[in-house]
């Protein structure tokens, strides 16, 4: 086990400002060959280590179809979240373990329309699922992609949002809780605007959903008054984990290991895990 | 895989000094009026017959209390991870002297590091120990072993039995195929090998032996009720004089739960994993402080069920294996058994 | 000494005239003669409650978890349990009028082996420091004695008694139960687990095991009532009372004759001072 | 992460010649977290500090370690040049391998060169744990509390009021005046110190912005820098002041006699009292030690005398308040009593006199009217020995240092004798003549031409009585003979001594004290009238023994600090000071008990988040708060930290080695 | 016996514990905190007076010897640290008014426990050193330097050699 938890080191190649208190770190492992054989899907987290600092989860934030490095977003929230924004800069080192975790069922959503719900740093997993899909862009029907933030400078990847746009095959509709002079998109919470502005078909269509739990809560409230099946509803847990392995038992819910069960699950499974998340 | 040896007391002894002698081995020694499994090298040092309250499980001994992960060293080129120093515990050992329920803990705790990622340090060590345990011949005041999902009589989570007789015999027994081998090479000259009238001897002996638990319970019936009661409001008046340390679970023989930590001086360091235990409050809190599990009632409630149902329902053993050390050592007496026949109620 | 008769009068009395919310007392163990602590809410449980030279625990422990820290709460004391509640009272950890309290003039309880424990032998203050109401017959204040393990440590070589404290660190599991034990370990968040302090170990070697407990011995240097909470609670038996007596006996000799929550509103040792304290140890 | 700049110094040759700078630099270098690792000959120096505000911009540094002279010597300079640079001056750390290395290890260079290596190692790592600070400001209560009214006193007050800051002078006796008020005339010019001292003091009870508060004390001094309060007992003086007119009546008709400690006890005063004749406040007190009526409660005649009716038998001490922003302490001095000279007969011989005494006698005013007077049979001497150095640099009997003045008063006594009595003779033993003043030198070759004053270089060894003479036997070091004087008069020139209530004043002050007793300036050259406590500031004799001319000057100078500290409308302060974490805290409020301040205060919080249940924390009073970081090492949750020294950047500091 | 045999060969011999040897060159490290007002600023005239005391001390300057929590002293133990050396205002002269009143008593009282638990007495020492005596600084660490030398090197409970 403890071989197990060695992580690989990885220098950093770019550190991104989304907003002011996340970051995206483009990563890249020292050692080719470990780069080279490593690989991912949507949804899928690592271990994220500052050496002496310790050891935080965080899902990859960019997709395996965008090869020779991949993105983690972190938002400062913790202690070990606030030294990695405070010590580190481009050219150091850091130490990944990974990817764990189950992702995103790229095959049973293929053929069918998409949705995303995101809000805050919630997109970072979208992100890695939408690069995906894009770079698979024949395999799916339509795109609709709602992000919501609090304000429009807590919008994660600002740039990016903008070539979805310019994309004429992906819908994005972006919002904001409350108004601001400048902004000229929605202005709401993400389940009102899910349920008056997107207003999404629910034929042949996977909703898949990440963002804060109050946002989690109200949007699936939404959904199954909109008449989205529970199993069709998809979204990422976020459980306090430590080996990402199976074995710590930070992450037990019930007999549910998170770190390898999930972190993705549909809405139908997570109404039967015991209430402890 | 069923080669009994009849010998007795001095026999015994002289069975054990054989293998201090020649193997590393491990066996309880008083320490602090409790028992605790450490190296020995002179049988005087120990007691294979510890008495039963020995505290301490077998556990630390392939699930230390702390074990160096990696080196780190940092310097104006990058970060360089180097692998610790040889594991202590990997070579080739004898532990005496334990009891059936420590041998099952292992057992039970194989599963969840074979499962999926297998943890090598583990697998090594177990592989590379053969477990002599001692029967005991009478139960604790805290073990309910008997009364749950394993054979305690037909156990095969020892390689080697001894069990005490009547009238002086003892017979050392052989019950996998390691430790058949290991007898073959090891076996006292002194000792006579049994017969099928000796199966009969222990098999009856173990009655007497069953027939002097305290404490019993209907495990099946226990474990499908609670199933069912996650939302039991027993969990909090049963907890009510818990303290919240986390003794029940740092001595368990089961009990795995570990956690990272960083260890830094200067430009290097050590990254170390160590005990942790579900009854920590902290245990579960994440950075910007959500908590699934900020009450006690609900930390035992996660312990209780977790021994009793989630185990069993993933891996298809009970976690618990009724060893009665949490009882023993809490302070202040919340044994398991209680809780959950009284939750189950 | 047995007073489980008159607590279960108090406790009904205290329910009935709707005085408390929770009684922390003593029940039986089904199974030997030891006792647990017994928190109830519900009189009808109050039959259960006993004292008697058995009831060892410091139940001024209880005044910390959350379930009863802001309720009225009924307790029992013996003399150390008092001087404990008491520095909880000066320490704003208890309000006391939340507290009602039950005073035992101890006798001594029993330990493990059923003889009288030693820091009931050496006790000090048998009696109640703080109550609402005393059971028994006050026997007054005693001579301080030292304890009889520091003097027959003191007097072996250092390089021996770094053996035996390097032996205790080392068998150390750092499960905390000493300090989830001790009454005055009421910090919502221990310096010793607190990743941001320095003082967090997060290994388990004894180096880390001597910082950890000589921290904590020093936190609880001139606050500790040995009650010896901590040393029954510890899974592997390490003689805790050693660091503890220690400290108790270098500030009682060299301050005053301190000793720790005697009277109402005394501070800890080390949050007062004398102009006349020692000086001759300083160059 | 971080990165560092170290600038090592040279010092000139005083860092170079014992430490192997270069090496050093490149030591340094080794730690990942520098960036940038430079020697300068001076670092203190403008092109040093170029240098440093250079690199910080162009290697975008986030802490700078200056390894040079001792951070007390210069720090300041250095986080003015990190300002300069736009960064944050607290991320500075200065190594300290001029005090700490070059000079106490000069014979050892690799010693010196690895402790110095150490030394920075350390400032590294603390640097790296340095948090950006920020000064903190306080409001100021502009009003300042001049404690005594001697000159210093009178002085310092009149130059803050005439600022229009607000003074209040409190002052112990019944009028203030002080010691110069008891002087004749003074040296070198000869002046008449009534004549000079007066008017200041009518100035001071005319004042619009002073409040004189005579017969009274401090008893208490809360608070810190702009924001002390003063608790101030004004001692009964049994007479309405207000109604008073101080025509002198009672003073006239009391009939109880008691020595005049203005005159030295060489008259009597009544019970009934005005100190002196030019006394302010010109009100008389009663001295509740003798009179009858307040021992006994029989007598009352100044009240049936008094017109007004200003004797009040019942009145109490007061205890007052003021709120004031800053504090001049300047209680003067005592004079040694030579009772240790036994071989002297001192309290044997009556005609032994100090020098006090005898400024008294030649004094118009004086209990002799200016007439130096034999105590034992009031004839008029006519052979005066005057010894000097009483007390004075006297290891054995006395105290250690020179009292600086007795050479100038003895001189002006000698030149006074002969002034008062034309026909006597003045014998002056010394040890040296200190002369260094304006004038001064001059005024000694006065003495000793004008006046024929004897001045006999040497110890007295004996003084014996011989008739109604006292002969006085000494040695003459300059023809290295014993000799022997016949004098009529002996005068001792009694040594300079600090107040004795100074050490429980500077404890009530929170300020620190010498051994001897004088209150301690803040830095010896350069701060000589601040304290070590930020407000307070020390004019006079009481910092240790001065002149006239010098003590008027260190009033003027507190006066400058007092007008400087006022000058904004809020002060600046240090940001090293503690804060206290709510999320730790857990409430035993020990820290508030051992705060020396009481800058810790107590919060109620919501228990958790949205929680309505409250519990209570420790607060930090910013204002008050000094930074001792008692409070830190007690707080058993580690919730405290104190700026500057936070438990990281201590640890840094201990594992960098 | 032997420990003559070993200090002949030019071997430091722990006083402490005959099994403690070092070098015969071998120097301390000691670890000094000193208080800002009194003892830094003593230990700085040290330096203006160019008095000259043995170079194994480091120093750690805090505001007050109140600010020194027992902590420091285990952690240096742990660490580099062979001796540790807490020097603050005399009693009476505290900057802080009060501060080394509190402080002598958590002194007193880490001193004798660490000693309990087998350190030797000399290993962490205190001294009072006002902003004059520059000379009694020289005189303590010296005395200190000399004290440690004679105990040899720390080895229990070393943070582990990474």
């Amino acid at each position: 086990m403890e071989q197990l938890l060695v992580p690989a080191i990885c220098k950093i190649e770019k550190i991104i400002d989304e907003t002011p208190d996340v970051r995206t770190y483009r990563l890249k492992i020292n050692d080719p060959a470990k780069m080279e054989s490593f690989s991912w899907m949507p949804g899928q987290f690592v271990e994220f280590s500052l050496l002496g600092h310790g050891e935080c989860t965080f899902c990859i934030s960019s997709s395996a179809t965008r090869k020779g490095y991949f993105d983690c977003s972190i938002k400062r929230a913790g202690i070990v979240t606030a030294d990695i924004h405070s010590q580190l800069e481009e050219g150091m080192d850091v130490g990944i373990r990974g990817p764990y975790g189950n992702w995103f069922p790229i095959e049973d959503i293929k053929g069918k329309n998409l949705l995303f719900v995101g809000g805050g740093i919630g997109l970072a997993p979208l992100r890695s699922l939408i690069q995906y899909c894009i770079d698979n862009r024949n395999d799916y029907k339509d795109f609709t992609i709602l992000y919501g933030a609090r304000t429009s400078a807590d919008m994660c990847y600002k740039e990016e949002i903008e070539e979805w746009k310019k994309n004429p095959t992906v819908k994005v509709i972006l919002t904001i809780d409350k108004p601001e002079e400048t902004w000229k998109e929605n202005v709401g919470v993400v389940p009102k605007v899910l349920e008056e502005v997107v207003k999404p078909a629910i034929e042949n269509t996977k909703v898949i959903t990440c963002g804060p739990p109050i946002m989690i809560k109200y949007t699936l409230v939404s959904l199954d008054k909109l008449g989205f099946a529970p199993k069709d509803v998809i979204t990422t847990l976020e459980m306090k984990m430590q080996c990402g392995l199976g074995k710590c038992g930070r992450c037990n819910i019930g007999s549910t290991y998170v770190c390898k069960d999930g972190p993705v699950f549909t809405y139908e499974q997570l109404k039967v895990l015991p209430d402890e998340f | 895989m069923n080669l009994i040896f009849e010998t007795d007391k001095a026999g015994l002894q002289k069975f054990y000094e054989e293998i201090i002698a020649k193997f590393e081995t491990y066996a309880p020694v008083e320490k602090f009026e409790k028992f605790d499994y450490k190296r020995v090298s002179k049988l005087e040092e120990c007691n294979p017959d510890s008495p039963i309250p020995s505290t301490m499980s077998v556990k630390p001994l392939f699930f230390p209390k702390t074990a160096k992960v990696m080196k780190f060293q940092e310097d104006s080129s990058g970060t360089t991870v180097s692998e610790t120093d040889e594991d202590p515990l990997a070579g080739k050992r004898v532990i005496l002297g334990v009891k059936h329920c420590d041998a099952r803990g292992l057992q039970v705790l194989d599963e969840v590091y074979k499962w999926d990622y297998i943890d090598t340090d583990y697998k090594k060590r177990r592989e590379n120990t053969i477990i002599l345990s001692t029967r005991c011949d009478k139960a604790g005041t805290q073990c309910f072993c008997t009364s749950l999902d394993y054979d305690v009589e037909n156990s095969d989570a020892h390689d080697v039995r001894i069990v005490n007789g009547l009238d002086g015999k003892i017979y050392i027994q052989s019950v996998t195929e390691k430790g058949e081998n290991f007898l073959k090479e090891n076996s006292s000259q002194q000792s006579v090998v049994g017969s099928q009238q000796s199966v009969e001897e222990i098999k009856k002996h173990y009655k007497s032996f069953e027939s002097s638990f305290r404490l019993k319970m209907n495990y099946k019936e226990v474990n499908e009720k609670l199933q069912k009661l996650f939302d039991s409001p027993e969990f909090d008046p049963v907890s009510s004089n818990c303290i919240s340390c986390n003794t029940c679970a740092f001595i368990c023989p089961t009990c795995h739960c570990f956690k990272i930590s960083d260890e830094k001086i200067k430009d290097t360091g050590v990254r170390y994993k160590s005990y942790d235990s579900c009854n920590n409050g902290y245990f579960t809190l994440m950075a910007g402080g959500h908590n699934p599990r900020p009450a006690k009632y609900r930390r035992w409630r996660q312990r209780a069920m977790h021994k009793f149902v989630y185990y069993k329902e993933r891996f298809g053993v009970n976690l618990c294996v009724g060893c009665g050390h949490c009882a023993i050592s809490c302070p202040v007496n919340i044994s398991i058994f209680d809780v959950v026949n009284q939750v189950a109620k | 000494m047995d007073h489980s008769k008159q607590i279960q009068e108090i406790a009904s009395r205290l329910f009935a005239e709707n005085k408390i919310d929770y009684f922390v007392g003593y029940r039986q163990n089904s199974f030997d003669d030891t006792q647990v602590p017994f928190l109830i809410t519900d009189p009808a449980e109050i039959p259960k409650l006993v004292f008697t030279e058995r009831s060892v625990f410091n139940l001024s422990n209880y005044l910390k978890p959350d379930h009863t820290k802001r309720k009225r709460v009924g307790l029992v004391v013996k003399g150390c349990d008092s001087r404990a509640l008491n520095l909880m009272l000066t320490e704003s950890q208890v309000k006391r009028e939340n507290v009602y309290i039950i005073g035992i003039c101890c006798e001594g309880v029993l330990n493990e082996k059923g003889e009288k424990a030693q820091n009931c032998v050496e006790c000090v203050m048998p009696d109640p420091v703080v109550y609402d109401e005393i059971l028994g017959t006050a026997s007054g204040k005693r001579e301080y004695i030292v304890n009889a393990d520091i003097k027959e440590l003191a007097q072996k070589a250092l390089t021996e008694r770094a053996d035996y404290f390097e032996n205790i660190f080392e068998n150390c599991i750092r499960c905390n139960a000493c300090r989830h034990s001790c009454p005055l370990c009421y910090c919502a968040k221990c310096c010793i687990d607190q990743e941001t302090s320095t003082l967090y170990h997060g290994a388990n070697t004894s180096s880390a095991g001597m910082h950890a407990l000589m921290t904590w011995s020093l936190h609880l240097a001139g606050r500790c009532v040995d009650c010896r909470n901590c040393e029954k609670a510890c899974p592997s038996h390490l003689p805790l009372h050693l660091l503890h007596k220690q400290n108790e006996m270098v500030i009682y000799e060299n301050f005053q004759q301190h000793l720790a929550g005697m009277e109402k509103d005394d501070r800890g040792a080390f949050y007062k001072y004398s102009l006349s304290d020692p000086d001759d140890f300083i160059l | 992460m971080a990165r560092v700049g170290v600038f090592v110094c040279f010092c000139g040759a005083n860092i170079a010649d014992f430490i192997d700078v270069p090496a050093v630099v490149e030591e340094a270098k080794k730690v990942k977290e520098v960036k940038v690792s430079v020697l300068y000959k001076y670092m203190c120096s403008d092109p040093g500090q170029q240098m440093i505000r250079d690199a910080i911009i162009q290697n975008r540094l986030t802490s700078v370690v200056v390894a040079a002279c001792s951070p007390r010597m210069h720090e300041k300079t250095f986080r003015k040049a990190l300002s300069d640079a736009g960064m944050n001056p607290y991320l500075l750390e200065v190594a300290n391998i001029r005090e700490h290395s070059s000079w106490v290890h000069q014979k050892d260079k690799k010693a010196a060169t690895e402790k110095a290596n150490d030394l920075i190692r350390m400032a590294i790592a603390k640097s790296i744990a340095n948090e950006q600070l920020h000064e903190i400001s306080v409001p100021v209560t502009k009003r300042a509390l001049v404690i005594g009214g001697g000159i210093a006193g009178i002085q310092a007050a009149l130059d803050i009021a005439d600022a229009r800051i607000p003074v209040t002078l409190v002052e112990k006796s019944p009028s203030i005046g002080g010691r110069m008020a008891q002087l004749d005339e003074t040296f070198p010019t000869l002046d008449c110190s009534q004549c000079i001292l007066t008017p200041k003091m009518v100035d001071v009870a005319s004042h619009p912005y002073i409040e004189l508060i005579p017969y009274a004390e401090v008893i208490e001094l809360d608070g810190y820098v702009g924001n002390y309060k003063a608790k101030i007992k004004k001692k009964a003086s049994y007479v309405n002041f207000d109604t008073c007119t101080g025509c002198g009546a009672c003073t006239q008709k009391c009939p109880v006699k008691v020595p005049n400690e203005f005159n030295m006890n060489i008259d009597k005063r009544k019970a009934i009292y005005t100190p002196f004749p030019q006394a302010v406040p010109n009100k008389p007190v009663i001295d509740a030690e003798h009179c009858t009526m307040l021992l006994k409660g029989k007598c009352g005649i100044c009240a049936k005398v008094c017109e007004k009716g200003s004797i009040d038998y019942k009145m109490v001490d007061e205890v007052i308040e003021r709120e004031i922003g800053a504090v001049v302490v300047a209680t003067g001095y005592d004079l040694w009593d030579p009772k240790p000279y036994e071989e002297y007969g001192v309290g044997r011989y009556k005609d032994i006199i100090t020098s006090l005494e005898f400024e008294r006698m030649v004094s118009a005013s004086g209990p002799t009217n200016g007439v130096p007077l034999r105590p034992s049979d009031g004839k008029v001497p006519k052979n005066v020995v005057f010894i000097k150095c009483i007390g004075s640099r006297d290891e054995a009997k006395g105290i250690e240092y020179c009292s600086k003045i007795c050479c100038m008063y003895t001189a002006k006594h000698a030149i006074l004798l002969h002034h008062k009595v034309h026909d006597s003779h003045a014998y002056i033993f010394y040890m040296d003549i200190r002369a260094a003043g304006k004038g001064y030198e001059e005024f000694v070759k006065r003495a000793q031409v004008e006046t024929a004053a004897t001045y006999l270089r040497g110890r007295v060894s004996k003084i014996y009585k011989k008739g109604d003479k006292l002969m006085v036997r000494g040695e003459d070091a300059q023809i290295g003979q014993v000799v022997e004087v016949e004098a009529d008069l002996v005068v001792l020139a009694t040594a300079v001594i600090a107040p004795h209530e100074n050490p429980a004043l500077a404890r009530l002050l929170g300020i620190s004290y010498d051994k001897y007793g004088y209150l301690s300036e803040a830095h010896p050259k350069l701060r000589p009238v601040e304290t070590a406590k930020a407000g307070i500031f020390l004019a006079g004799c009481t910092q240790a023994p001065k002149d006239i001319p010098d003590t008027v000057a260190q009033a003027s100078a507190c006066a400058a600090k007092v007008c400087g500290l006022f000058a904004g409308d809020t002060l600046k302060k240090d940001p090293m000071i503690s804060t206290i974490s709510n999320e730790f805290c857990s409430g035993c409020l020990n820290c508030v008990k051992v705060c020396p301040y009481q800058a810790i205060v107590t919060e109620e919080i919501p228990l958790g988040h949205g929680s309505k249940e409250l519990r209570t924390v420790a607060k930090i009073n910013e204002g008050v708060c000094q930074g001792c970081g008692s409070c830190v090492a007690i707080c058993r949750s580690m919730a405290i930290s104190l700026a500057g020294f936070t438990d990281p950047q201590i640890i840094n500091e201990i594992v960098a080695i | 016996m032997e420990t003559e045999v070993k200090k002949a060969q030019g071997t430091m011999v722990s006083a402490e514990n005959p099994d403690i040897t070092a070098p015969a060159d071998w120097q301390p490290v000691i670890m000094g905190i000193l208080c800002n007002w009194c003892s830094y600023a003593g230990s700085d005239l040290t330096g203006t007076s160019r008095i000259q005391y043995p170079p194994n001390i480091r120093i750690i300057r805090v505001p007050c010897s109140s600010r020194v929590d027992p902590w420091f002293i285990i952690k240096s133990l742990q660490t580099a640290a062979d001796g540790v050396l807490i020097s603050g205002c005399h009693p009476g002269d505290c900057h802080y008014i009060s501060g080394n009143y509190y402080a002598r008593r958590r002194f007193l009282v880490t001193k004798k426990l660490l000693n309990f638990i087998g350190y030797h007495e000399n290993r962490v020492q205190f001294s009072w050193v006002s902003a004059a005596e520059g000379p009694k600084f020289a005189k303590v660490v010296a005395k200190v330097t000399e004290d440690i030398k004679q105990l040899g090197p720390l080895h229990r409970y070393k943070k582990e050699n990474f």
